[in-house]
């Protein structure tokens, strides 16, 4: 036991290893504490705003192919995907301030986030409206020059 | 612990080795090869619409505009089909040509006859690639269009032919 | 351990490994991302099919000009009337269409309604008015005019 | 022990692993998006450029205002609610059936359209939170890369295109209205009683554009059938900068040199380049061949304009949006 306490080859090895790991747990605090912020918030903002206007270029540009072809007497109508999160957020689309605006809106439903994608003039001509939420099972657009 | 001058140099290189790093990332998400899949993709949408620009601007073509349009260049075919050296429709080749620049394509065109669908190649420039885009657009023949053409459809004076000109098209 | 720390040059090797797998890790995720950025606005316009319909309707003006051209031609000849020979060489055309679109796995349907704007069934020589039903179809799409009405007394 | 000089290749690792990671973590934290590729800008920039495009070249556009609409927009200035090149022969119905043949005067009054109209038109701005942020755009109408002209105004809109920026482009085949073309056979012509060579042709200005006039069937009556020059009013035009010449000889267009020989199946083309028929009168346009004879003579002499009809060529739309 004497023998134990005077030896003194192992010391370095130990003070090393807990400064080692001080370093380690420390590190591992701070990231699990900012993990959220860097690697989750940052990164879903990012994808979120990227999802969001790819959607909304994807209606309006939907919307602009199909008016060019709108029938005079009859209807269209397309059914569309959309991804049922954006990051992971629940998401609609709004089109009801098309027709003053000329914009489509994408909004999250949990932090309020959005995007707005214009649409070239076309809200005047064909009245545009309504929304469609993500987490709905069919997303349809629809024409119909009797209604 | 106490302070010496040795092993400076691992702290210089430890600094080193740092930058090193923070440039090779930099690098790396800076680059744009990372968003290649998506240029790539309104690429694809840019090319299908320019060859369907190419025939549509052939088929609407009023006299004054182009020499040959869509429907007599199609009235005009004598009946082969294409091997890999000759085109069979020269005139719509050429036309295609001056219309579509650094792009490739081939020409197949489909129709019914007999009651039986019939595709025959008619300009062939090459094998397709795996992104090549195919447009199509429809003619339709009588035997009057026919035979100012000069073509061999052989249709009789009471017969319309409709005739599907199917363009693949794809980037050099 | 030991050797470890007597040996300054293998710490860089486990150093380097940790910054590689990490970059890899970066670079996957990156990856991954890339390839969703823009799928959905290039699917809109890949995948709607604005030409194929927009050539049915304009085709089918086209079909029912020259048909209204044929069948005064051939109505010089025949004891069929106009009208009957008209109906031929249009349904004639839209059904050639149909074939033609049914490859690329779309139903279409072009259906003649009338061809003279003043009375209902045409007996007479004038074609000026044509309507037609048009339908297209395919997994997303449906698009339908009815009635199209084309004037071909030009 | 501890002293031990072995053991600071060690605490110099903690010390570097320790840096790396503190600058690792500030990097991640102070500069957002360093790890997702790309920004939402880039990929809607491509599809606003697409839409652009295709609404001007497929769509006539519409104008509106409380009692009445229609595509013809370039006739209504002040009330446009959306700017489409596309000729619309029925201004009523809201859809042409004709897409990408641009109609000229659609054209010409787009580029007097003011800035803002454009760009709120057209739609090429973004909208963050109601404030308004115009793109950046270039819109061209080109011919072998070179601007279209007309009137004399290269068709050119928007800005120079930045080189040191993504730009997203998209170009269209589209046809373009040019001027106006008349053909005629030769025995239609009219000449005056002594000079049988020289038919002439009563042209009533104004008339803008580039004017193209082909002659087919000609009565060659001698040795060297060959065109000389072209005379307005008894000045002669210049070959060049007044008008071009050529002959068609089975499809192929070929300069028509002075003395080149014209063969009966060849058909003789002149283009008239714009602002040569700028005044409201009729101008005498004396076409001087040799060799070749024509017999119906005036005066009256033909009348250019029952014979005119529009004529296009293909060109490209080129619609370039940036931020």
């Amino acid at each position: 036991m004497k023998r134990f306490f005077k030896d003194e080859e192992g010391v370095s090895i130990m003070v090393e290893y807990v400064l080692l790991s001080l370093i380690a747990i420390l590190f591992l605090m701070i990231i699990s504490i900012n993990s959220d912020a860097i690697f989750i918030e940052n990164a879903n903002d990012v994808v979120i705003e990227n999802q969001f206007s790819d959607v909304g270029n994807m209606m309006s540009t939907m919307i602009t192919d199909m008016y060019v072809i709108l029938p005079a007497n009859g209807k269209i109508e397309i059914d569309y995907t959309i991804p049922a999160k954006a990051g992971k957020d629940d998401y609609i689309i709004n089109a009801d301030i098309a027709m003053s605006d000329q914009i489509i809106e994408v909004i999250s439903l949990t932090s309020g986030k959005k995007v707005r994608v214009t649409i070239g003039g076309i809200a005047n001509t064909m009245p545009i409206n309504g929304t469609a939420s993500s987490s709905a099972s069919k997303h349809v657009i629809s024409y119909d020059s009797r209604r | 612990m106490e302070l010496n001058d040795r092993a400076q140099i691992h702290t210089l290189e430890g600094l080193a080795a740092a930058i090193l790093m923070v440039i090779t990332m930099l690098a790396i998400t800076q680059s744009a090869m990372i968003v290649t899949p998506q240029n790539e993709l309104s690429m694809i949408v840019h090319q299908e619409q320019i060859s369907s620009d190419a025939l549509t601007v052939l088929d609407i073509a009023p006299d004054t505009a182009i020499q040959y349009n869509l429907t007599e260049c199609v009235a005009g075919w004598q009946g082969n089909e294409s091997n890999v050296t000759s085109s069979n429709l020269e005139t719509l080749d050429n036309e295609l040509a001056n219309l579509l620049p650094d792009i490739k394509y081939n020409v197949d065109l489909a129709y019914v006859k007999d009651g039986e669908l019939n595709t025959k190649q008619v300009i062939i420039n090459g094998a397709a690639t795996e992104d090549a885009v195919v447009v199509r657009r429809l003619v339709t023949l009588s035997n009057s269009s026919v035979t100012s053409s000069g073509g061999a459809w052989n249709l009789t004076d009471d017969e319309l032919m409709v005739v599907e000109v199917r363009l693949t098209s794809w980037q050099i | 351990m030991a050797d470890l720390k007597k040996d300054s040059n293998g710490q860089w090797i486990a150093l380097s490994g940790f910054v590689i797998s990490l970059i890899i890790i970066i670079l996957a995720v990156m990856a991954n991302q890339a390839v969703i950025a823009g799928y959905h606005s290039s699917n809109a316009a890949l995948e709607f099919p604005k030409e194929n319909i927009r050539e049915l309707n304009l085709q089918t003006r086209d079909n029912a000009a020259i048909a209204r051209e044929l069948a005064y031609e051939i109505n010089k000849t025949s004891n069929e009337s106009i009208h009957i020979i008209y109906d031929d060489l249009f349904n004639n055309c839209s059904s050639q269409m149909r074939m033609l679109y049914a490859i690329h796995g779309e139903n279409i349907n072009v259906e003649l309604v009338s061809i003279n704007s003043t009375t209902k069934v045409s007996n007479a020589s004038e074609i000026d008015m044509i309507k037609v039903n048009i339908t297209y179809a395919n997994e997303k799409t449906f698009y339908v005019a009815e009635p199209e009405i084309i004037e071909v007394n030009v | 022990m501890m002293m031990d000089e072995d053991g600071q290749i060690s605490l110099d690792f903690l010390l570097g692993i320790s840096l790396f990671l503190i600058a690792l973590m500030f990097i991640v934290q102070f500069i957002p998006g360093l790890f997702i590729p790309g920004t939402s800008g880039e990929g809607s920039l491509d599809y606003t450029a697409y839409r652009t495009a295709t609404i001007l070249v497929e769509d006539p556009g519409w104008w509106g205002n409380s009692t009445s609409s229609g595509t013809d927009w370039e006739e209504n200035t002040d009330n446009i609610l959306r700017l489409g090149l596309a000729a619309d022969d029925d201004s009523s119905s809201k859809l042409t059936n004709t897409p990408n043949l641009l109609s000229k005067q659609k054209i010409t009054q787009m580029m007097m359209v003011n800035e803002s109209t454009l760009v709120e038109r057209l739609g090429l701005y973004n909208n963050v939170d109601g404030t308004l942020f115009s793109y950046g755009y270039n819109i061209s109408i080109t011919q072998n890369d070179t601007p279209q002209s007309l009137n004399n105004t290269p068709i050119l809109l928007g800005e120079t295109i930045p080189y040191d920026r993504d730009v997203s482009k998209i170009t269209r085949i589209v046809l373009v209205e040019k001027g106006v073309e008349a053909q005629f056979e030769a025995d239609e012509l009219t000449i005056n009683a002594s000079e049988v060579e020289d038919p002439i042709l009563n042209v009533t200005g104004p008339l803008n554009g580039e004017i193209k006039v082909q002659i087919s069937n000609l009565n060659i009556t001698g040795v060297d059938p060959s065109f000389k020059r072209l005379m307005l009013d008894g000045v002669q035009l210049n070959e060049g900068p007044d008008y071009i010449s050529h002959k068609l000889v089975n499809g192929t267009m070929i300069p028509l040199e002075p003395t080149g020989k014209i063969n009966n199946s060849d058909i003789v083309i002149f283009y008239i380049e714009p602002g040569i028929f700028n005044d409201t009168r009729t101008y005498e346009l004396e076409i001087d061949l040799k060799d070749i004879t024509f017999t119906k003579s005036g005066p009256p002499f033909l009348d250019f304009n029952q014979y005119i009809k529009t004529f296009y060529e293909p060109a490209y739309l080129t619609v370039e949006v940036w931020n």
